[in-house]
């Protein structure tokens, strides 16, 4: 039988290289122009504030690439993570006159905000893999139910954490080390591990199997049921570790908190070049996604060039042209 | 026994002054069930013209009210179906905005837009007699931001205040707190800024304080929120003063109309509420602890 | 006589790749023309460009001695070219009339004439004997009835080149046989017929004319007769063709490793029961839905199933697939396309999924990957680049890796359906050869099999079954043709009903290859 | 061997009947549930509004049943109807000096929703069909172009109908023939023909097949770009109908006009049992969608047992109340 050649094949690259730098391409372009239109764009302090507003959304993010690599979608996380910016600060606020303001009081902040985000994404999780509901359906559901769960709890007001735990927990958004605040430190954390879990952990080769074919996944004995019940869980817990950098900054959730975080996060995921369809996601593309999103606000407040009433539509514009410059990869579903 | 029903519409909180008013609303309505064993009430909140329309629809189909107290997401979508029901005989009960049409409403307890872009803008003129330069964050686009800023600019005419720029914080802290961030990164000297309302306030002096800037002397924030209140009360000079727009005026509407519907006393008319600058010499009368905003 | 179609010379490549080169052969009127050659040899690469489907990268395809160039595979049907992929080109979610009509709907105005399409369904699924329900979405359709059904459509369109990629791989014999009978009407009908198969004796059945090729060349194209299946066997593999199917060990097979008791599995499988020793190759024959699939899915946790099952001795619950790889139990699927493999992604992720958790901790280690590629490239003779899309690859190479991919996890128990399915004989061979290598060096191996042949050169040992029931089994010297059609058709229960049907045609045979010719 | 086993050969049934009923019954489930609660329920005016007010989100529904069931989506559609609401009325503003009020200037107003709906379908099915975006994000975009264009019109507040305008168009929303009012006539009209051409219909089973299985459809030589590109643009005409009948309502269209009509069309879509994947669509399926939405709101109006803070929540869970009724046939994406 005649030997095949394949010893001498190359190895073809994955993916057609547009999709690699289009969304770097629109970044630069992004940057380029802002540093035209303000020369405060580039500084220190400015970087420092797009970073640490985006480490929110892009802390969701890469939750919600994986679930999108698998195929799912969650469009509850904005509210999930006003519920339970809510849930921390109630909570909170009640220990506060037995633990005192102190470590105490904020590690029992933390560890409610990734029970309930763990809980949530595991409510959302069961319904769609062992209920079977369509995702889209589910996660619509929980977005109401937890948007007005948070507007009661606060009585159509605004939850405020106390004032003298505010100022001993501002630090955790405000501060960092070496001049890097911490939620850019989180985030890029979560970044580097969601990255490395994704395209080099079997659990990441699991997920885009799954969003690909799950049959196939299932045939290869892989427990599809598990791991996009995984995806979710592991999302509705980086929604808790956001909120967690989110509720420092103000101290106070209202039921304006997180509106229209969950439409941020899955643009930010497509722009970064992760199929919607599910089978494929790169959490770095993700990355730029959000800074993208972001940088467009920030270079719209820095100008008045444009009517403020019109931001929406420069967004729209960019969000579109950023896919542009990548399309070559998918065509529209 | 017939009781007479008393329906409230009211937008529903989607920001921090809205949710006052919801607050108050809600507290008026249970108060009054006790008070009056006679009038029951209905309450639904709408997000925006459309769904206020279609609660008024339902208010007069299924439970046909003798009273409607309604606090107008928009004008002019409003007054055709309430021009409506006062046709129909209903009591009507306007509040904060005016309907588009003369004489539709029995009672009109109005809140003045204009006049809270005045006072604020009076505000800063003394409080900057030598004028200087402001940032302006505004609310969600709406007829009644357009009218606060109109006032405003009104006030501040040729007193050498400029405003450097005006963006959306829509009534939302977060949004307030990330324009106020770009704001200062774009300007090296701002000389104060009128945040034309408490939860823009907030965002906005967290701002300030996390770039530890200096240059800016004070916020004007507006409709008095309570921490606000508090920190005028002691003298803070970040929040030199306050611009009253009560959210409380729904319970007086509410209030109003129930002693209408139960006795014959002439309660009927317009009673404006107007906005008053609250000062620390006169804030403890403005101070509602209780109050969720 | 002028050809109708002929290729002139054409090449085509795939980006750097080149995977035809210079083929040139003629098709003509009444004749039906089979295209062989092994695995990834440009078959259907061949065929998609005759119909239309692919443009050749150089050369002229000639209509009539006119050269013309199809844009769409619609130029090519307005000519009268119609082609049955060697996949399936069916929407699953559609019904079977949906499908048969797809772009070409009988209508009045813009509407559809339901009625009457329901009603030429069903003649033209009558004319290939197909029973499927017109409404039935065609996911729930058999592998077989899609055949058909793809068949069905495409005779449907009256054509004067009708062009069939391995149509047969998943037909039963009788199937096969209503398909060449529709092949020879046609053929009175000057209809010009070119199909390719891996399965020679119905090369030699039905072809007048056949096209030998090999590694994007032809190397043989002339009239059929005077042509053995081994000569063809040995031109399409370039080389010496030895025994099909390896000798059988006479040694007393080992001890027993896999006892099953009344397994269950709802509504397609009832109380299965049967040992399996280790180094034993046991085959499992039966009617196409007698529900083999079904009971060996369910014995691996692929669906639900009930049933008592001791692996080495010990009882073991199989919920799901994992708990069986963990007991060294695997199953190779009878379907590649859907359950097999990941058509978008790499050999690499596909070759390597299966066994991960296994291999790997946490993290992948892409260089042992790549690693266990290139053994699974050279063990299985895997042919296309490396860096293809997998469902680029060809059909057989596609099952090659299927197999590879299954044998990463290093199963005690191996189930295989319809392993050669798709397979050339040359590669064929060397699967029985790996099948019977497993076995000696302790593996037990099960073959889910249609085609007997197969079943009696490979196995020691043979399971019969028939309506999701074990009818019977039969070994060494008994595994006959004859026993096992008797067997899966109940005759030995039923003494005297529906005889003789068993044996009206030995299509299913796989070729002898050391019949003298 | 020469003949297949029968036994399994089953009959195939066309759907599990449960994604037949599921709704049905959870339609009826709310019917009782709001007749117990409020004896004027099913009092003529109460149906009258409920079934007017959803004629809006249902027009638009019925589109966006050919749009998923192609594979698409599009979450435009709440701007869209915004934007075109506003253009109407400047639009008709505008030529009252001209035409003076009576029929002419209704008919400009109605040729210009409708045009403008056709222009704005036609550049999200464009964009998605022939530049290949995903169309989450082309719709995502278009979004919010078209929101703050609206806002931009109005210059952030409202743009009003002339008042003696509205009183002359007012009829075409609150007067109808034989006691039924126009809104529900048109969507009726709208679900029997979109009914018939997407269950009958040689383009609906287009449709189906292109959300199915594109590439098959391609092979079989339909249209597959063209298809999708009609769906978008058909979506958009019926975005401009259903603002036809809007304006007349309210007179006025201001920047919260149509805000979440997308989440509720498609949530109505799919509660009616179209696959979200595309492939299957039901347009009687959506009816019932859009009634059980409708319902939901009506009736958390008849009572004040719940909080108004909490119906958000109510609504959510009835949604996914709703789908789990039809769960047997789809599992979650
Ligand atoms: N779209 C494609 N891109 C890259 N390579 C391709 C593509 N299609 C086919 N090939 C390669 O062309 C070669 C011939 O494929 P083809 O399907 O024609 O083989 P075949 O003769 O049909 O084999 P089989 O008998 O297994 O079906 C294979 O190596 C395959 O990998
Ligand atoms: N009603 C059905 N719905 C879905 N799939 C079916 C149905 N009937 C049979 N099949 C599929 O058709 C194929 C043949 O049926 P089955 O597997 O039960 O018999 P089998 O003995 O495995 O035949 P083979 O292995 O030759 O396909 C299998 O893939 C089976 O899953
Ligand atoms: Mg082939
Ligand atoms: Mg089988």
């Amino acid at each position: 039988m005649t030997q095949t050649d394949t010893a001498t094949a190359r190895p073809a690259r994955r993916l057609p290289p547009m999709t690699v730098i289009g969304p770097v391409v629109a970044l630069i372009a992004l940057i380029v122009i802002g540093a035209m239109l303000n020369p405060n764009f580039l500084g220190y302090a400015n970087l420092t504030n797009v970073l640490s507003r985006s480490a929110f959304i892009g802390i969701i993010a890469v939750g919600m690439t994986f679930v999108i690599t698998a195929g799912g979608l969650d469009l509850s996380v904005g509210s999930m993570a006003a519920f339970i910016a809510g849930l921390m600060i109630v909570v909170m606020n009640a220990a506060l006159p037995v633990l005192g303001v102190g470590l105490p009081v904020i590690l029992l902040g933390v560890a409610t905000a990734l029970i309930a985000g763990l809980i949530a994404g595991l409510i959302n999780g069961l319904l769609i893999t062992k209920v079977g509901i369509e995702a889209f359906i589910v996660t619509l559901g929980t977005m109401g139910i937890y948007r007005s769960l948070v507007t009661w709890m606060a009585d159509g007001g605004t939850l405020s954490l106390d004032f003298g735990l505010r100022t001993f927990y501002r630090p955790v958004y405000y501060d960092g080390i070496l001049g890097i605040s911490w939620p850019i430190i989180v985030f890029a954390l979560c970044v580097i591990v969601g990255e490395i879990f994704l395209s080099r952990g079997v659990f990441g080769r699991h997920v885009a199997a799954t969003g690909a074919n799950a049959e196939v996944a299932h045939y290869s004995s892989v427990n599809t049921t598990r791991v996009r019940l995984a995806t979710y869980v592991l999302l509705g817990l980086l929604v808790g570790v956001a909120t967690i950098m989110y509720v420092p900054r103000l101290g106070s959730a209202s039921q304006t908190t997180g509106i229209l975080w969950e439409l941020e996060a899955i643009a930010a995921v497509i722009i970064g070049g992760t199929y919607l369809k599910g089978g494929f996601g790169r959490v770095w593309g993700t990355v730029i996604g959000v800074l993208i999103l972001s940088l467009i606000e920030n270079i719209l407040n820095l100008t008045d060039h444009v009517s403020p009433y019109l931001n929406g539509a420069v967004q729209g514009v960019m969000i579109i042209l950023a896919v542009i410059l990548q399309r070559g990869a998918k065509t529209g579903k | 026994q017939d009781t007479t029903v008393i329906g409230v519409s009211i937008p529903a909180a989607t920001h921090g002054w809205a949710g006052g008013m919801n607050y108050h609303a809600q507290a008026t309505v249970d108060r009054l069930e006790e008070v009056y064993p006679q009038l029951d009430f209905v309450l639904a909140t709408a997000s925006n013209a459309a769904e206020q329309v279609n609660d008024i629809e339902d208010m007069v189909a299924t439970r046909d009210i003798a009273a409607l107290v309604v606090l107008p997401f928009e004008s002019e979508p409003l007054t055709g179906p309430v021009q409506a029901l006062s046709e129909s005989g209903i009591w009507i009960t306007v509040v904060d905005r005016g309907l588009s049409v003369e004489g539709i409403e029995d009672l009109y307890v109005a809140g003045d837009n204009p006049g809270f872009g005045r006072v604020s803008g009076e505000f800063f003129t003394q409080a900057m007699p030598d004028g200087g330069q402001i940032v302006v964050l505004r609310g969600i686009p709406t007829t009644i931001d357009n009218e606060r800023l109109a006032g405003f600019e009104e006030a501040i005419e040729g007193s050498g205040i400029e405003i450097l720029a005006a963006e959306h914080g829509n009534w939302n802290r977060d949004d307030s707190f990330t324009v106020m961030q770009d704001f200062l990164s774009r300007y090296p000297q701002i000389d104060a800024v009128w945040a034309s309302d408490d939860d823009m306030a907030i965002g906005a002096m967290a701002a300030i304080d996390a770039a530890g800037r200096d240059d800016i002397q004070f916020v004007l924030g507006g409709a008095g929120m309570k921490e606000m209140i508090q920190r005028t009360m002691e003298g803070d000079e970040m929040v030199p003063a306050n611009v009253t727009y009560p959210p409380a005026m729904i319970a007086t509407a509410i209030e109003m109309t129930a002693v209408g519907m139960t006795s014959n006393a002439p309660v009927s008319g317009t009673f404006t509420i107007g906005s008053v600058l609250i000062t620390p010499e006169n804030a403890e009368q403005y101070y509602y602890p209780d109050s969720p905003f | 006589m002028t050809p109708i179609l002929a290729l002139d010379d054409v090449s085509k490549h795939f980006g750097p790749v080149e995977v035809l080169h210079g083929l040139s052969f003629a098709l003509y009127p009444g004749e039906v023309h089979a295209l062989i050659g092994e695995n990834g040899a440009g078959k259907s690469t061949t065929m998609k460009i005759l119909a239309g489907y692919q443009p050749a990268s150089s050369g002229r395809i000639l209509l009539n001695d006119a050269a013309v160039t199809f844009d769409t595979m619609r130029d090519a049907e307005e000519q009268g070219i119609v082609m049955i992929h060697q996949e399936f080109n069916l929407a699953e979610l559609l019904t079977v009339e949906q499908n048969m009509f797809l772009g070409r709907e009988l209508r009045r105005g813009p509407f559809l004439r339901g009625a009457e399409m329901q009603r030429q369904t069903r003649e033209h699924l009558a004319r290939v004997e197909c029973h499927a329900d017109p409404r039935a979405p065609v996911q729930e359709l058999s592998n077989s009835d899609k055949q058909m059904l793809e068949i069905a459509k495409a005779l449907s369109r009256d054509a004067r080149v009708l062009i069939m990629d391995e149509p047969t791989a998943v037909l039963t014999s009788n199937e096969t046989e209503i398909l060449f009978q529709q092949v020879r009407a046609l053929r009175e009908r000057g209809t010009a017929v070119m199909f390719t198969s891996h399965k020679l004796d119905e090369v030699k059945a039905i072809a007048d004319r056949v096209t030998i090729m090999r590694d994007g060349k032809v190397v043989f194209s002339g009239p059929a007769e005077g042509l053995s299946e081994h000569d063809m066997a040995e031109a399409m593999v370039g080389r010496e063709l030895s025994d099909l199917y390896p000798a059988r060990p006479e040694t007393v097979p080992g001890e027993v490793v896999l006892r099953v008791r009344d397994l269950d599995v709802p509504g397609h499988a009832r109380d299965i029961g049967f040992e399996l020793h280790r180094g034993e190759i046991l085959g499992i024959a039966g009617l196409v839905g007698s529900g083999r699939t079904e009971a060996m899915e369910g014995l691996c946790g692929l669906r639900p199933a009930t049933g008592a099952v001791e692996i080495e001795g010990e009882p073991v619950t199989i919920r799901r697939p994992s708990d069986a790889l963990d007991r060294g139990l695997c199953y190779l699927t009878e379907d590649r396309k859907t359950r097999g493999l990941l058509l978008d992604k790499s050999m690499r992720e596909n070759v390597t999924l299966q066994a991960l958790p296994r291999r790997a901790g946490m993290m992948i280690d892409r260089a042992g990957e790549e690693r266990i590629l290139d053994e699974a490239i050279r063990d299985f003779d895997i042919r296309g680049a490396r860096g293809v899309r997998v469902g680029n690859l060809s059909g057989g190479n596609q099952q090659k890796l299927l197999l590879a991919k299954v044998m990463q996890s290093e199963p005690r128990i191996l189930v295989t359906d319809e392993p050669t399915r798709g397979i050339d004989i040359g590669t064929k061979q060397q699967i029985y050869r790996f099948l019977r290598g497993l076995a000696d060096r302790g593996t037990s191996v099960i073959v889910v099999s249609s085609e007997m042949q197969e079943l009696i050169g490979l196995c020691d040992r043979v399971l019969v079954m028939r309506l999701g029931r074990i009818t019977g089994q039969l070994a060494g010297r008994d595994i006959t043709e004859r026993g096992i059609v008797r067997l899966a058709m109940g005759i030995a229960q039923e003494p005297g009903s529906r005889t003789g049907q068993g044996d009206v045609t030995p299509a299913s045979n796989t070729i002898d290859a050391d019949r003298p010719t």
